[in-house]
């Protein structure tokens, strides 16, 4: 047993921390603030970077890695806010041509009504970047359908996450069945985990922006971060941070390694627990900026309603709950 | 301890109520939260229709032209407004809440009589210059800078969280007069004309997307020294006046509207069916005890202020449990909009009944934000808590 | 309206407050502890003082005062730990002969299995002071009812409140009907009221101890009250006092003016909070005293427990909250 | 990352368990929790019989009597214990995981020739002499008094929450030895034996009714300098890594007791019917996410202390999300109890099932507000968090 980050995890994060400041910086991501469309050019660079292909065999293209290194790898992506499906794209990777390319951009939606393994939304159904999909896959406990985009009817709604266009979709059709319910189960546990590595990436980053911000930020002739007021909530934010961030990683080693436990348990466990941390450390960070916290320029509210966008299609926390307790 | 109304405070009940039931349907469309000038319009015009049937300025005293009402006849009021669903004091925030009130305790007569019938009738709006980018919870830190020259202060220095700037006539204005002494000793609370040549306004975005606030750049403004309320070094007594009033009633209307608001939310739960769920009928239910108990606590506030004179430091106990219960319940009506709270354009309801109005409610949710911030974050107001009611020592 | 208190309430305070640290001070109880019997001199005292006949017509032996000066008196005799069926033979002075002079003192138990206002316990059943009670009152949604104790079978067992001995009652027989249903929901209402109140004088004894604690107890060569991670803990102590405190009163008043509002939704609301902050500012108060709080020396334990049992027999949170929710 | 265990840990495993199978179910019944002579001689015996298999000590170095295995080890130890319901360390807590430790890295070789052996026979018990009245969050300000007398230290003072004192052979203890300088350079870890003349026992009595803890007072006992471990006037240091033991693994038992409490809990409850309640069902998720995690994060520490040598930082994170959800599930299971909880005795179940253990269960719940508390309490914790990980200031 070794559960620590291993150098060759750590110099993919590294790779991965250096590709997403260089390429999608926040800066440049928010000038695209109220986009409608992907960047479909960023897309490719994700696509060449491994990001859809990572766990893919090398004769399919991909580098045969695990879930533990995906985990490694979208946790950065969540750091930086880089928007569109790339959790349901890599999900999507081994049962859609061309997702793994970046070819063709995926989401993924639970059947609206579907109770299952991390419950779902009930209608009406909201679609992140639908106008930018290429298809869908639609999840419930039973099977896996794709459903090509052109057979939905979506309206375009402002979206609460100015970084995630939203469309308004009244019905779902039922698609193509390309999966059974096995491979159900094994989309939307991997599904869970990645989103909630970039839920820990999210939490890790409004951490860190309270903590800059508490160290140089003056009030009373002293840095903020010196009062124990703001200095146990950035506490109590790494704690949410690092608890969250060891759950994602075990429940990617859990996928990997089946012998060494339950992985639906440790899924559904990791990814509530992931949205709970991104939400609150998303607050945390806002009270702690102050006033600049309640600001548009401030990106903490950017991080708060992606975290909302993102736990949305996870499932509640107590659906996620229940699943735990079903299991535990 | 009594919470029946008396007969005169039931005649005053009655009286408004009719004329709200009269005036309130026929109002003009509210104007998009968005478009500045149309809700200074729309503001000011409520404000002269109060102003013409005798409501306007319920609790200031008659000298200053109001109706010099108890504060019992100010919650009347309030209740009566929440109730019809009238318009609240919008842009007139800061004329009605701060300065004016300020000016009626501080103001010479020539002040009284220059600025306040303005505000009473609709016909000034005020914009608040208190915090700056680096004077935020330390407010007594600032350093917008004031020097006399003849007989008038010339003022240059940055202000941040200034309200309704753009449609503002009016600016209540702390600068500094002096660096000796303890930082607080050095303040002058003044009345800033905004035509004054020298103030350049850059709106602020908030997180829901609003500019109802700006930053100011006052750059030689020349504000007269007429317009000094209180005496020079001796703004920051002034200041605690004028928030004295923030912390007082400001917050009973709210209060009475997230009761509303949670009462809708129960409708809409019961239709959907998430009321089945024993967890969103107990989120309810202890939202809707503590709703309750900050009523009871802020006619506690209302009875003892009325004995005092003054509002007591029961209003940083409600400010601080209030803040976070808004935000709380705010979270409850998002929880129940499901993926409808991923837009803030108006969906149609799942189940064909009323919407829950989920654009409005995300925007609630947004600015609640700010309550746990705003007039004091929750930080602060637990010192003043600790160290002015529990006298326990500064650090 | 006049929310605030009267001198009379105020002095009516006072006078309790001296006849408790008179009376039952708090070393002096704790010298009963493992008591199996109730202090009968003490409670007649408690008679002589009007406790249980307060709200009593003066032709009936009483004082003609209302809720709102009884809920001002229970206060005091919260803070003080005064231990007892003080609640229950209040609420049955009008309805069980000898209870207002304390000739006999009675019990209240919701009927096992009762889901009404207020919910109730399922069993087993315990029953406080049973050793000492001449009587029960037994309520449920349809009648009250007078159970005998004689007719009890109960057994002795070690109380987790060492002020308050418990007896485990297998069964609750039936008994003759001495109420109907708004008898039945008065009596519950009303013993809400003053259970609260009880319970919001714990919170304020259990506030005004953490904060002379943290003014007098030096560490790192400061009062510890000093630290913003205690000086907070002190400040939500006291907001959660006043909100209880407020909410009984007006629910107090509710009853005595029904057309005020609904005095069983204020009475539910008031209870539970009262409940919360009784048991929330207990454990602050253990915390701020740190070690010292974890030792039986120190009596912040005894209102824990306390709180424990007073609202066991209130119901849980969750059923206050329906009611409340039902009735908002 | 690797959650796998190697050849040789589950051979290790496979061994410990079967030797478990065969000893755990014939020992004698457990003393009661307030006769502490027959707990020490229990939880000595236990320990005897590890010593005698080979399972004494064993994350302790070789040249310290240990088995000199890795911290993986240790961990798959932690958990077949707790598998088996075995004994956990008792008595021999401070021996076994503060003092022992301590003496193994910073004793000479006739201290560890001394006192190791016996703590690992089970021959001999510690105690643990640090906190003092006026000495708890503040440890460094301690001021029991030290004072060279030829070959002895002549030591005057009161020392608190000493555990197990009355049957300890040995106490690890603090004392001040110069009052130079800053307070934590002048301190010294000494090895009194408790049979010195001059030590007086108080036992001091708990919330939970035990006498776990006791109250040392010291007047002029003599312990010989040849007790002294690290130099004097370095015992802060020395002090740093007995403490680095105490956030460690030392948690690691009592997590997976937990979990098992939790487990328990879930079968309480869908027996009682409870478990229909959403509410119920989701605590028991929210709390089980929580446990998985914390089991993850002591994963982890423990692979970063086999790298590094030494428990890092995470034990920190680990106590204060630890202890607090230690607070929630006992907290649960009360809720659980309902009215049974009034009663330490044990009650039959509602149902005829079997009965949850309310006696064993209230006084877990008690005991756990002290998690909070001792070790270094939540609010040390968290400023430890914030300035030696985060890099936040000092006040």
């Amino acid at each position: 047993m070794d559960f620590d980050l291993s150098d060759d995890d750590r110099s993919l994060a590294d790779g991965m921390r250096r590709l997403c400041t260089g390429r999608f910086p926040l800066e440049q991501l928010r000038r695209s603030e109220g986009r409608r469309s992907l960047d479909r050019a960023g897309w490719s660079v994700l696509a060449e970077a491994g990001v859809f292909s990572l766990r893919l065999a090398p004769s399919a293209g991909g580098a045969g890695l695990g879930t533990a290194q995906a985990s490694v790898v979208f946790e950065e992506l969540g750091r930086a806010l880089v928007p569109g499906p790339v959790a349901a794209t890599h999900v999507a990777a081994a049962m859609v041509e061309g997702a793994a390319t970046g070819e063709r951009t995926v989401g993924l939606l639970p059947r609206p009504g579907w109770g299952g393994p991390g419950g779902g939304p009930s209608l009406p159904a909201m679609v992140g970047d639908l106008g930018s999909l290429d298809c869908l896959l639609v999840v419930d406990g039973d099977a896996v359908e794709l459903v090509e985009t052109g057979e939905l009817d979506g309206e375009p709604v402002e979206g609460l996450d100015p970084l995630t266009p939203m469309w308004f979709v009244a019905e779902i059709p039922r698609g193509a069945a390309v999966g059974a319910a096995a491979a159900a189960e094994a989309i939307w546990r991997d599904h869970l985990v990645l989103s909630g590595a970039l839920l820990v990436g999210m939490a890790a980053s409004t951490s860190d922006m309270a903590v800059e911000y508490a160290k140089v930020r003056q009030q009373f002739d002293r840095p903020i971060g010196a009062f124990q007021a703001v200095k146990h909530m950035c506490a109590d934010m790494l704690v949410r941070t690092e608890l969250c961030r060891a759950a994602v990683h075990a429940a990617a080693v859990a996928v990997d390694q089946p012998e060494v436990g339950d992985s639906v348990r440790a899924a559904a466990g990791a990814a509530m627990l992931a949205a709970q941390a991104a939400d609150a450390n998303a607050r945390a960070c806002i009270q702690v900026y102050g006033g600049m916290g309640f600001t548009w320029e401030v990106p903490a509210h950017l991080y708060l309603t992606r975290a909302r966008v993102i736990s949305q299609f996870l499932g509640s926390s107590g659906a996620l709950a229940d699943v735990v307790a079903g299991r535990f | 301890m009594d919470l029946r109304y008396s007969q005169s405070e039931e005649a005053f009940r009655a009286e408004l109520r009719s004329w709200l039931a009269e005036v309130v349907p026929v109002l003009p469309p509210r104007p998009s939260p968005h478009d500045w000038p149309a809700r200074r319009a729309f503001d000011t015009a409520w404000q002269k229709m109060l102003y013409d049937a005798g409501y306007a300025g319920i609790d200031w005293p008659v000298q200053g032209g109001g109706r010099g009402a108890s504060p019992v006849e100010q919650l009347v009021y309030l209740e009566e407004l929440e109730r019809a669903h009238a318009p609240y004091v919008g842009v007139n925030f800061v004329g009605l809440l701060h300065a004016g009130p300020t000016i009626v305790v501080e103001g010479t007569p020539e002040q009284r009589a220059r600025f306040l019938p303005p505000i009473l009738r609709g016909d000034e709006v005020w914009c608040q210059g208190f915090s700056e980018p680096d004077a935020g919870s330390d407010l007594a830190s600032l350093r917008t800078r004031a020097v006399r020259h003849g007989d008038d202060y010339v003022v240059t220095g940055t202000k941040i969280w200034t309200s309704h700037a753009e449609v503002a006539d009016c600016c209540e204005l702390l600068v500094r007069t002096s660096d000796e002494g303890p930082k607080h000793k050095g303040i002058t609370w003044l009345i800033m004309p905004m035509d004054a040549p020298g103030i350049e306004i850059r709106p602020l975005r908030t997180i829901s997307g609003s500019s109802e606030f700006a930053e100011l750049f006052l750059d030689g403004v020349r504000v007269p020294v007429a317009n000094r309320v209180g005496a020079e070094n001796d703004g920051w007594r002034v200041t605690m006046v004028t928030l004295s009033f923030e912390r007082g009633t400001a917050f009973v209307g709210e209060l009475l509207e997230t009761m509303e608001l949670l009462r809708r939310l129960k409708v809409s739960a019961r239709r959907s069916g998430a009321w089945d769920e024993g967890e969103v009928r107990h989120r309810v239910g202890q939202m809707g005890a503590e709703l309750d108990a900050l009523w009871a606590l802020a006619r506690r506030n209302i009875s003892q202020a009325t004995r005092t004179g003054v509002p007591g430091t029961g209003a940083s106990v409600f400010k601080l449990a209030f803040s976070e219960l808004r935000q709380r319940v705010a979270q409850l009506g998002m929880d129940l909009l499901g993926p409808a709270g991923l837009s803030t354009d108006e969906l149609p309801s799942a189940d064909g009944g009323e919407p829950l109005g989920n654009g409005a409610l995300v925007e609630l949710w947004l600015n609640a934000f700010n309550r746990t911030i705003a007039a004091g974050t929750s930080q602060i107001q637990r010192n003043i808590v600790a160290e002015r009611i529990l006298g326990l020592p500064k650090a």
